[in-house]
């Protein structure tokens, strides 16, 4: 049964992507899932047209990963490439050594795994080890030609900036990309894990590392220095006041128009470009 | 969830599983008037918070361990007796009836009490030092009574664990006891319970020790604390939190309450239950701080009053309870509204302290916007049950207080009910309250209302003056006045009210007359309104001296209302000038000259200003009333044994089928009082139409 | 009335003796002097008083009444006490033992909250070991409108503006902050873990250098043995604590700001020239989004009406044109103009608006209490006296409905000249 | 002449009739495999017919008394025909019988006319607005024709122009009644129905009996096919099924997802997998369309896919997911074709192999998958609302009377007060009861009717397991969802379990005198049937009964009862929200409305959530354990049995 259009490698046209995926880990309940992001890109890739979508996983293949490596395949891919690593790892040499032999223009993967350190430097190590240039937080690719990707990226407070990269280039994916497409169980339960052997760089710098389940910690409310009791009060109890603002009395409508424009934008709030 | 989930999760206190996140805080209710015994009233106080949902209920603030921390003032529960194991068991019965927890919180208040009552005890400190908000002296305590008093707390604790009650909460706040060794500003000692830290913190060690021997791990134990006294010379939050520490890591703890500011003098006794004109949770950084270095749950409270802002607290990890305790006076059901999605239906406290207030003057805590409080033992109803009688017209004329209130329960009654209002809003003399600074969360009494009122579909007619005519033409089977009353600026005709003077206070407050420059206020009344207005011109920038023939301006204004006021007054340099009485006013020029009178002396003196504003309270308005008495069935009368007792107006059996109607009036319109009064006049009177 | 004897013949007296405790007031009172009186004798007779004139400013600038008269200043009474005064140390750092490098994100060309964070847990790393402090030197990029960075506790600022730099110039930077390392040799490298800005640069100048950054820190322990930091790991549910590496990704209040102290925030220059870069991402420029699109907690401008807004139609459509997102106050919730969830204060939404337009909005204190973060409050209100024209930055004063759409005209104005333009 | 003609247009027409059976019988075997007893299945055919079909198409007197004359009369007709007229056989007492049944047939065809002048509109037209024709042509054919045969006339009467005028009456009639039987005419319901009676793949409906629960895929067989993708891949006896269909449009009627407007009509779904199963488009579909779309844009084969994933097969997806699996169309189908089945299969497609789940249905999906709730919340939460009530758990109590399912409205503040309000009833009846508590998962109903049977049978298994481990009576929830898969789905599993609804418990909790309750003393009330209590377990008296014992005289709302109209809150239908032309809990609000009733008392967490979404005014919406609850007279209020109760009581905490 066909479910998805497979794009052969042998497509002139096609445009290979590399997407890496990790095994995510639900927030609530810990169990295994794709991750969130890495799903997202993956999603990405598969809606580009002419993409020829590459899964890479690098790590071991269990009863406990394999449900969420198959949730990558049950959004419709035919196979996954499973790069054979041992726990504690250092999977960069691995996947670096698979890439340049895949030889992808473009590698798609989240900003940050859901499980272990989460640095999010991973995607930064690969692309300065390949030498490509490496764009972050990535909402949505608007188009991809043989040499350059036009894409936008997600800025804080839900605006966007649209960029364009030279290709080969590594892209990762925020959370502000489109949701990942529904993971079906046949294709899940079909799919192929290819798995490859590579060499493996234990990570020993981990080995001096405390970690623990993460404390609780609540966002400060305020900080107040003052020694004097009675400052202490104040600052507690203070309404929240600015201070020295200008105020326009007596004005037409027209000149307090003006006045807030001003403030606007020098505050670069207003978008009065598009 | 739902938006409100973290609220709604359970927490362990001890052994103990606390539905919800939600708790009463300890106060003193002032009902124990049984010589310290747990009233009907008291039961029935709890037992509907219980109902309505709140998780923990921790009764009888300052409720006293020893037979010489006397209970006289604000009838506090008295513990040091085993006659209140039977009294206990009532009230467990009540709030575990429904699912609640309750715990009552014990103490000896050394220094913080009075002595003149009941047994006229010897009150004792550390180290005798007068407390200032109680004006009371005391003896220094005594190696020997220490350890008795110490041998009370854990009896007290038996007793209410004997009672089915589920905890005790020591007070080590407020200045009771415990804190008065805590605090170097009153424990000058230099024997083992003075001076070094762990000497100070003694007591109150021998004290949790003592009191986890009598009662087993198997019952909460807490400790309230507070975050900072705010004193000079006191505890800061350093020192709390290294105290907290201290205790915390006994491990015969369960829990903390944390509240900030001490509260020995006035002023900062007014930050303890913060009134409306402080933001929300002031103090909650405090409670975080001492949650940061103890392992066992946080409670605090402190202008919590909303369920957004407990859920945004709670979620945000600050502690691990909210104590809503105004918010429960105000609507012992809030939990079971968050819980029906009615959030828009709790009737939110406004911070107005009416019920502290009351409680510091040692009357019963009443709230000033829900007259049904404290009342449930009487049969005074939070819930209006709809009618199974006859379906009636009724007219409400007035949108103030009283009018509102009788709106809103005719039509939960499930009658026809026509509300008229001349001015183009709701509220009344509670719209004029919130027009001055830090007074303008009162309005929250009406937003509410307004809210209710449109739910029950009202017949709302705004900006309209009801007249005969128009009341008649609808045909009602009930008429209720409650047009309230007019400032009362004619009493003296030498004030030259009529010759335009003086203003009144309402004409400064709803904006009639524009704000003097230099301005004299003469207030007769000394509540909320001399106050306001002061506040109001000063903060428009006026030159303001407040004058009364009374002891002090602001003089009935509740002790944790006046500081406040005070702070923003004297921040304005108005001034403040008792025992004058306004003699008269001329004009001078374009000044205007007020001659004052000495009280005592007869003493006159003048002061040159531009504005002359008098504060002399309402005159009833009872026009209308005597227009409409003759044609009412009952000629206008409310039969006050059945008022009184909770019961109907016999009245209500008379058949007002045709043109004939019952007549009644209630609020400022019969005899101007407060807030409260004219909601309970409408409560009483309309529950059974 | 004009039968009651005016003369005062004690006041007369006083006049002539210079020694009389009095003689000021009385003079001033008699026209005679330069200082008004806090009491007097009335035309009829009865003392009149201006209570508000008792007293004087003493020596220690203290109001002082002094009834024993042999002090007296009057009329000086009415001065308030004057501003606190920066009581803040300044401290110079001349010979630097180590160098500790910031990049704050400065978004919106101000350091953030974020920024101050991270600064002061450079102070604090910088100040530890008192006989050999070294120098927190800040490297920021572009147009700025900051004007504090000494109160940040900035000793050095390295600032690099060029076309170049506006915009997205990851790598741009990197070679900027690579040539940094090369000639200040700092110690640690400190950025914000942010979800751009710092931590994208961060990551990439760690990979550059060769140091496993610890990311997402939001603490550094300095007093253990080795220093030690604690970050978050596996999405935020671990924390892993390790040695700390010379490269720190630190979040939001991983230390607190610097207050205590102003330093000397010296402008400082790269000495080598820059390489020439191959520019391989090139930033087209903002998109515009829908601000409805954007979660008012975190929308970046707020237009929100209250109470005053009589021309509700007129108010969405200045949402509109403005590109603001919509807040309401409780009001107008209540009142069914504005949907619950658009409600912003402590009891409902707390928001963090780089502007936050207030029409009609008095400023219930819940109200400002849920503004308390965002940084520029404008407010158009036709009270003066509100407590939101005390909270704004800038206030009109006026009527909402005309002065915006007075403002929606200009905006359409700009846009369409924009449109010409281009 | 006639005597000639009449056998060989007889056989004629009854070879024809075998040679089109041959080819519908060809397409039903198209379908995938399905075990059914064939002659047990053709023995058991004319008590199925006579009794329980009978059954649904008396509940239409007018087309029931119709069908007797016609059917009946046709039937003797075609047969003492084939006797007289095919085998000449000379037997007056045959040519009156024929006489007799020609007669029959034709009043009966007579009322069948009527009834097409002016049709309902959810009877189809074309092919059908002749049949009463061809009726009439048949049995006036025949009676002329038998006339002299039974001696009224003599033979040759009206000579060779009538005798062709007859035998044209006859082709018409034999090609309308025989060939068309079998090739595809309105007759084909005769034939496929009968035979439909007899192989249907719920046999267990037949004798009085009740089918309702989803028959589990194989998940085992990694070869098998997830769903139904084309209309191959039906059971055979499920395409024979749908070539039953008499296009009556009774199951339109009370859809109540094309009464919303939203592009569904089972009818011509069912026409649909004809048009599949044989092949074409659905340009000659005479009846009601989808709502808002046009008839004669889809068509398919029976090896093509059904769902397009873009552009137009022969059904769209959202025709699928409009559904709410109410089962309001099987239940009047006179046909007993099984739609529901049929939707449920084609979603197990899309959601298992397509991952087409639309709008929530991903969402929620996940969210069982990695919290067991669909809701997505903390599996350790369940417990939250209880932990006031002491609730005995099983893991610690270990056995129980009663196993109180609480299902996943313990998650939801409304449903809680539901939950509470039994707890105290049970308390006050003095059950032995205990809870799973944050063992119990959810059920799976959601996922199932997602077409999710992944996720249905893992929740299932691991439900089973953990049941497995304590020992209890019996089950009660207060969700009928729950109780349905519990009772019905469960079993196939390897879970078999004593499954009672709320409403059942408290009925014989009343019965047996454990309740004490005062009188009801409110306004008017009615009740509203949940699909899952009533259509899917035949529950209607239960509720009811409580509700009289409380007082309470239902005010009943038109469509009550098996004929209730669903909330809309089934079959995952609120997650998947396609959108129509309104809301269906508004019609059904509009149905409360009606009755004039000032509360709905309901007994499913989903008819709640439905009903309360409605924009007030609207009727209080309680369930009937809360109305119970209210009503106990404790202890405590024994002795003031009057005192009223405050109404916040139960919406306690």
């Amino acid at each position: 049964m066909l479910l998805s259009t497979p794009r052969s490698s042998a497509d002139k046209t096609a445009i290979k992507v590399a997407v890496l995926l990790s095994v995510g880990s639900h927030p609530l309940t810990g169990r295994g899932r794709r991750a969130e992001q890495d799903a997202r890109a993956l999603e990405m890739a598969l809606a580009l047209p002419q993409a020829d979508a590459q899964l890479i996983h690098a790590g071991r293949l269990n009863d406990e990963s394999e449900p969420a490596l198959r949730s990558y395949l049950g959004m419709g891919p035919q196979q996954m490439t499973l790069i054979q690593q041992p726990k504690q790892a250092d999977v960069l040499p691995a996947l670096e050594k698979h890439l340049r032999q895949l030889g992808p223009k473009l590698i798609l993967c989240g900003s940050r795994a859901e499980a272990g350190e989460g640095s999010g430097l991973l995607p930064y190590l690969l692309a300065e080890k390949l030498g490509w240039p490496l764009i972050s937080g990535l909402a949505a690719i608007e188009s991809v030609d043989g040499s350059s990707a036009t894409v936008l990226q997600a800025l804080p407070r839900g605006q966007r900036r649209r960029l364009r990269v030279k290709l080969p280039a590594l892209l990762t994916i925020d959370s502000a990309a489109p949701v990942a497409r529904q993971s079906a169980f046949g294709p899940a339960r079909r799919g192929q894990l290819a798995e490859v052997d590579a060499p493996v760089q234990m990570d020993t710098e981990q080995e001096g590392w405390e970690v623990q389940p993460a404390r609780k910690r609540p966002k400060r409310l305020k900080i107040i220095k003052a020694t004097s009791a009675r400052d202490r009060f104040k600052a507690a109890a203070a309404k929240s006041e600015g201070s020295g603002g200008q105020v326009l009395k007596d004005i037409t409508a027209a000149e307090g128009a003006d006045a807030v424009l001003k403030l606007l934008m020098e505050e670069g709030v207003l978008r009065v470009s598009s | 969830m739902s938006q409100f989930d973290a609220i709604f999760q359970p927490i362990q206190i001890g052994n103990l599983t606390i539905r919800n996140r939600v708790v009463s805080t300890a106060h003193a209710e002032v009902y124990a008037t049984d010589g310290g015994m747990t009233t009907d009233r008291y039961v029935k106080y709890y037992e509907e918070k219980a109902k309505g949902g709140c998780g923990l209920c921790i009764c009888g603030g300052s409720s006293v361990v020893s037979i010489d921390s006397p209970q006289g003032w604000w009838s506090s529960v008295n513990l040091s007796t085993d006659r209140i194991i039977p009294h206990f068991q009532n009230l467990a019965d009540a709030v575990h009836k429904h699912g609640g927890k309750i715990m009552i919180q014990i103490t000896h208040m050394g220094r913080r009490s009075r002595w003149d009552g009941y047994d006229w005890s010897t009150l004792m400190s550390p180290s005798g030092i007068r407390e200032p908000v109680h004006r009371s002296t005391c003896k220094t305590i005594e190696e020997e009574e220490i350890w008795r008093v110490i041998g009370d707390f854990a009896q007290a604790a038996r007793r209410a664990k004997e009672g089915g009650l589920d905890g005790v909460e020591l007070s080590a706040v407020h200045q009771h006891m415990i804190d008065q060794f805590w605090s170097p500003r009153v424990n000058k000692r230099t024997d083992e319970w003075g001076g070094s830290f762990e000497n100070r913190m003694r007591f109150g060690m021998e004290v949790l020790k003592a009191v986890r021997a009598e009662v087993g791990r198997d019952f909460a134990v807490g400790m309230r604390i507070c975050g900072d006294e705010f004193h000079p010379d006191g505890l800061t939050h350093d020192d709390m939190k290294q105290i907290a520490a201290y205790y915390d890591a006994t491990g015969l703890l369960d829990f903390f309450g944390v509240i900030g500011s001490g509260c020995d003098t006035h002023n900062t006794l007014a930050n303890v239950i913060p009134n409306m004109s402080f933001p929300p949770e002031p103090f909650l950084h405090l409670a975080a701080g001492i949650k940061e270095v103890v392992k066992i749950p946080v409670i605090h409270a402190q202008n919590i009053k909303d369920p957004n802002q407990a859920q945004r607290i709670l979620e945000g990890g600050y502690v691990d309870l909210v104590g809503m305790t105004r918010a429960h006076i105000a609507d012992p059901h809030i939990i079971a509204k968050i819980k029906m999605g009615q959030i828009d239906q709790i009737r939110q406290c406004v911070g107005a302290n009416y019920c502290i207030d009351r409680q510091y003057q040692g009357l019963d805590v009443l709230c000033i916007q829900n007259a049904a409080t404290s009342r449930e033992h009487m049969g005074v109803p939070h819930i209006i049950e709809k009618t199974e009688g006859i379906k009636r017209k009724v007219v409400v004329v007035g949108g103030g207080p009283a009018g509102m209130e009788a709106a809103r329960v005719a039509a939960e009654r499930g009658h026809d009910v026509t509300l008229f209002e001349g001015k183009d809003q709701l509220g009344g003399q509670i719209t004029t309250a919130s027009k001055a600074p830090q007074r303008d969360q009162i309005a929250g009494i009406t937003r509410w209302y307004q809210l209710e009122l449109a739910r029950l579909k009202v017949d709302l007619r705004l900006g309209t003056y009801a007249d005969e005519p128009t009341i008649k033409d609808l045909r009602p089977d009930i008429v209720v006045l409650a047009v309230g009353g007019k400032p009362f600026v004619q009493q003296m005709p030498e004030w030259g009210a009529d010759e335009g003077l003086i203003v009144s206070s309402w004409d400064v407050l709803d904006g009639k007359v524009e704000p003097g420059k230099n301005v004299l206020i003469y207030d007769t009344i000394c509540e909320f309104t001399g106050m306001s207005v002061a506040d109001y011109l000063s903060e428009k920038g006026a030159k303001v001296e407040l004058v009364t023939d009374d002891i002090k301006p602001g003089a009935a204004v509740g002790g944790t209302t006046f500081p406040t006021y005070y702070r923003s007054l004297y921040a304005k340099e108005v001034i403040l000038t008792s025992d004058l009485a306004l003699h008269k006013v001329y004009r001078e020029g374009d000044q205007l000259v007020a001659v004052l009178e000495n009280e005592y002396t007869g003493q006159m003196e003048e002061r040159v200003v531009d504005q002359v504003v008098v504060e002399n309270g309402v005159r009833p308005d009872e026009a209308l009333y005597y227009a409409l008495k003759h044609q009412s069935l009952n000629k206008g009368q409310i039969d006050l044994e059945s008022l009184y007792a909770i019961k109907p107006q016999p009245s209500l059996s008379e058949s007002t089928e045709g043109d004939s109607f019952l007549l009644f009036r209630i609020g400022d319109c019969t005899a101007p009082r407060n807030t409260h009064a004219a909601i309970y006049d409408a409560l009483r009177l309309c529950k059974d139409f | 009335m004009s039968d009651i004897i005016r003369r005062d013949p004690r006041k007369a007296w006083i006049a002539r003796n210079r020694l009389h405790p009095e003689h000021a007031s009385v003079l001033a009172e008699l026209g005679m002097g330069d200082a008004q009186p806090a009491q007097w004798m009335g035309p009829n007779g009865v003392m009149r008083k201006d209570p508000h004139r008792v007293g004087f400013i003493g020596p220690a600038g203290i109001k002082r009444i002094d009834r024993s008269g042999v002090q007296g200043a009057p009329g000086q009474v009415q001065a308030r006490s004057t501003a606190a005064q920066d009581t803040r140390t300044a401290v110079l750092i001349a010979e630097p033992a180590f160098h500790i490098v910031v990049v704050p994100d400065m978004a919106g060309g101000r350091l953030s909250a974020h920024d101050r964070d991270l600064l002061g847990l450079a102070r604090q790393m910088a100040d530890k070991n008192a006989s050999a402090q070294g120098a927190v030197v800040a490297i920021v990029f572009g147009e700025l409108k900051e004007d504090s960075w000494g109160e940040a506790g900035i000793d050095r600022l390295l600032h690099l503006s060029d076309a170049a730099l506006e915009g997205y110039s990851p790598e741009y930077r990197i070679a900027i902050l690579s040539a940094a390392e090369r000639e200040l040799k700092p110690r640690y490298w400190l950025f914000p873990d942010s979800s751009l800005g710092g931590g994208d640069l961060g990551r990439r100048l760690s990979v550059r250098i060769g140091e496993r950054a610890a990311t997402q820190v939001w603490q550094v322990d300095l007093e253990s043995e080795t220093p030690r930091c604690t970050g978050r790991g596996a999405a935020g549910r671990k924390d892993i604590t390790r040695d700390l590496p010379r490269v720190l990704l630190a979040l939001a209040e991983c230390g607190e700001p610097v207050s205590d102290t102003r330093h000397e925030a010296q402008a400082i220059q790269l000495q080598q020239p820059l390489p020439e870069q191959l520019v391989r991402i090139e930033d087209l420029g903002a998109v515009a989004v829908d601000p409805a699109s954007v979660a008012l907690s975190e929308a970046e401008f707020i237009l929100s009406g209250g109470n005053g807004v009589r021309d509700w139609d007129g108010f969405h459509q200045a949402a509109r044109v403005l590109g603001a997102t919509e807040g309401a106050s409780r009001v107008a919730v209540d009142d069914g103009f504005m949907a619950r969830d658009r409600q912003v204060g402590a009891t409902g939404t707390w928001v963090t608006a780089r502007v936050y337009m207030a029409v009609g909005i008095s400023g219930a204190i819940q109200h400002l209490q849920g503004i308390q973060s965002c940084d520029k409050v404008i407010a158009i209100n036709m009270d003066p006296g509100c407590d939101m024209i005390k909270r704004a930055d800038l206030a009109v004063i006026g009527d909402s409905g005309e002065i915006l759409s007075e403002l929606v005209k200009r905006v359409d104005g700009l846009k369409q000249e924009n449109r010409d333009v281009a | 002449m006639l005597n000639i003609i009449l056998p060989v247009l007889i056989f004629a027409a009854l070879a024809l009739a075998v040679v089109g059976a041959v080819r519908r019988i060809s397409l039903w075997r198209q379908g995938r495999p399905s075990p059914v007893s064939l002659l047990a299945g053709l023995a058991a055919m004319p008590r199925r017919y006579l009794v329980d079909l009978h059954h649904v198409v008396g509940r239409d007197s007018y087309i029931s008394n119709t069908h007797v004359a016609t059917a009946g009369g046709f039937v003797a007709a075609a047969v003492l025909a084939i006797l007289v007229h095919g085998l000449q056989l000379e037997s007056r007492i045959l040519a009156w019988a024929l006489l007799a049944a020609t007669t029959s047939m034709f009043v009966g065809a007579l009322f069948v006319a009527k009834r097409r002048v002016n049709p309902p509109s959810r009877l189809s037209k074309g092919p059908w607005m002749r049949l009463p024709k061809s009726l009439m042509a048949f049995s006036l054919a025949f009676f002329l024709i038998t006339l002299p045969a039974a001696g009224i006339l003599p033979h040759g009467f009206g000579g060779w122009v009538l005798a062709l005028l007859l035998v044209a009456l006859v082709v018409w009639g034999l090609g309308e009644m025989f060939f068309g039987m079998t090739w595809g005419g309105p007759m084909k319901h005769a034939f496929a129905g009968a035979l439909h009676l007899a192989w249907h793949r719920r046999a267990e409906r037949f004798g009085g009996g009740r089918s309702t629960g989803l028959k589990p895929l194989n998940l085992d067989d990694p070869n098998a096919t997830l769903g139904v993708e084309k209309p191959a891949d039906f059971t055979w006896n499920q395409l024979l099924g749908f070539d039953a269909c008499v296009q009556c449009g009774r199951c339109e009627a009370v859809c109540p997802a094309f009464a919303a407007g939203q592009p569904l009509n089972p009818k011509k779904l069912i026409q649909d997998m004809v048009v599949g199963l044989a092949g074409g488009s659905d340009a000659h579909y005479a009846g009601s369309p989808y709502p808002g779309k046009p008839v004669g844009e889809h068509q398919g084969d029976a090896h093509s896919p059904i769902v397009a994933r873009e552009g137009k097969a022969l059904v769209d997806a959202e025709t699928l997911w409009s559904c709410t699996t109410c089962r309001a169309c099987v239940e009047e189908c006179p046909m007993m074709i099984e739609h529901v089945d049929a939707i449920v299969d084609m979603r197990r497609f899309l959601t298992l192999e397509r991952g087409e789940t639309p709008n929530k249905g991903a969402e929620v999906i996940d969210n069982l998958i990695a919290t067991d709730n669909p809701g997505g919340f903390a599996p350790t939460a369940r417990m939250n609302w209880a932990a006031d009530l002491n609730l005995p758990v099983l893991a610690e109590v270990k056995r129980t009377d009663v196993l109180l399912w609480l299902g996943d409205g313990a998650f939801d503040m409304r449903n809680q007060r539901t939950l509470r309000a039994f707890v105290k009833v049970l308390r006050a009846a003095g059950i032995n009861f205990a809870v799973l508590g944050n063992e119990e998962r959810d059920s799976g109903d959601v996922a199932r009717r997602l077409g999710d049977e992944a996720t249905f049978q893992s929740l299932a298994r691991r439900n089973i397991a953990t049941l497995a481990k304590y020992s209890f009576r019996s089950i009660v929830t207060c969700d009928p969802h729950s109780f349905h898969v519990l009772k019905n789905e469960y079993g196939e599993l390897g879970g078999e379990y004593v499954v009672h609804h709320h409403t059942t418990f408290i009925g014989k909790l009343h019965e047996d005198k454990k309740l004490n309750l005062r009188g009801w003393k409110g306004g008017k009330v009615t009740y509203h049937d949940p699909c899952y209590l009533g259509r899917y377990n035949g529950e209607y008296e239960a509720p009811r009964a409580v509700l009289r014992a409380l007082g309470i005289e239902v005010a009943e709302m038109e469509r009550s009862g098996f004929r209730s109209r669903c909330c809309g809150g089934g079959g995952g239908a609120p997650i998947t929200d396609i959108p129509g032309k309104q809301r269906i809990p508004d019609m059904r609000m509009e149905d409360i409305r009606e009755t004039g009733a000032e509360l709905v008392a309901v007994g499913c967490p989903q008819c709640t959530a439905m009903l309360e979404g409605v924009v007030e005014p609207r009727p209080e919406i309680r369930d009937i354990a809360e109305l119970v609850a209210d009503a106990l007279i404790e202890q405590a209020d024994a002795v003031d049995a009057t005192a009223k109760k405050p109404q916040v009581e139960e919406a306690l905490a």
